[in-house]
């Protein structure tokens, strides 16, 4: 089980905060690329559009990763959608 | 010595200036402050800020900009409170506090801290005035100032 | 809005804040502050400061100084609090604060006045250590800091 | 009456903090210069070294002057000799 969640502005995007997934892992790795086109269907494709637009930062497991086709997924991760960020 | 909080409640400038100076030995002769207060959203007194943020590596991230200044200044003491959740026009929203023996240490790095914090922190501001509300993007002019950081020596 | 204080009792940095932040209005986001502490001098425990000014030329030094700063940033309030007299190790001797609706103003206001009182106000330094006296001259690093604002735009 | 400040280090190297001139100054002006022959005697060349070194700057009532030939005093008129600042 992999759980997925939406930040800020993405979360109105897709209109969800969390989403699980829970694919068939035994014996094969999850790479990133592989959950976001599992998630294509479920978000429509404005929602996928917001995801994967070039300001959005994929963060596992609270670290930020590059390269969704060679990140791997094992159970347990957490996958975080990070908009352009604003603090101070 | 670094005292990192992120937190829905106000803080108190008083006492985060009375725990800084408590910490720090006759060697500190300087300390430089900041403190980010909400403006009104467009001359509407009812607007307000909701800030959000991703806890565990929103702390994480604050972390990693306070290192990254003690690596490039001699600083004594550092403390960075930053505020989530709903804010009022006037709220303080944001405290940086830095102790060093000499002056230009403490004054760039509190300067360096509150930019990396606009820029590179982890939180996300949305603000609410006149019946609407937007995200808030990270202005030009911010994200200019945190990259003339970079390479410059202290 | 401009308070300046040039006293020889300490200040409180938190009455100062207070007083500071009941004086902005709603545009005001950001607060610069700095915050001058004694050393301790050749690490001698004992060691202290006698500063020393030139009562009513003192003052205007310092009201030129802000004005200077005002004239150069947008500034909704600036305090100035200097101390004279004898000070011990830890004692707090200068207090600057600058309020601005932008934090770049803010930052470069409070900068440009603690780098102009260290040369340009009328206060004399005398350091008392380890049995012996002297006075305190400007370091080549403050006068060039100082230096450094001439001309250079806000 | 003019009244002549020493401060901070002057005044110990004058040895005195003020120092009172009381010249005959009806019909004629007094110039800066004048004073400082007039105060020459009471120094000693130590003191009057200290006083005419290329740091010290003189305010007359409390406003900075240059040029002591060229500036001009009156009775009343307060003049301060100020060694470099440190302030902060």
């Amino acid at each position: 089980m992999i759980r997925v969640l939406f930040l800020a502005s993405l979360r109105e995007a897709v209109g969800m905060d969390a989403w699980t997934y829970a694919p068939e892992m035994a014996g094969s790795s999850l790479r990133l690329n592989a959950l976001l086109a599992a998630l294509k269907p479920t978000l429509g494709a404005d929602g996928y559009a917001a995801l994967t637009a070039e300001n959005v930062r994929i963060a596992v497991n609270q670290e930020f990763v590059e390269g969704a086709a060679r990140v791997e997924l094992k159970p347990g991760d957490e996958v975080a959608f990070l908009p352009p960020v604003t603090g101070g | 010595m670094r005292r990192i909080r992120v937190q829905s409640g106000d803080f108190s400038v008083d006492g985060e200036w009375r725990a800084l100076r408590e910490r720090l030995d006759a060697n500190a002769g300087a300390v430089a402050a900041f403190v980010g207060l909400v403006r009104e959203v467009r001359g509407d007194p009812d607007s307000s800020l909701e800030l959000e943020h991703y806890a565990g590596m929103t702390e994480r991230s604050v972390e990693a900009i306070v290192a990254a200044a003690e690596g490039r200044w001699r600083l004594a003491a550092v403390t960075v409170i930053h505020r989530v959740g709903r804010l009022r026009p006037a709220d303080q929203i944001v405290l940086v506090l830095t102790a060093s023996s000499h002056r230009p240490d403490a004054l760039a790095a509190c300067e360096f801290i509150i930019d990396r914090l606009k820029t590179e922190a982890i939180f996300w501001k949305r603000e609410t005035a006149g019946g609407g509300s937007r995200w808030v993007e990270a202005t030009e002019q911010d994200v200019e100032r945190a990259r003339s950081w970079v390479g410059s020596e202290p």
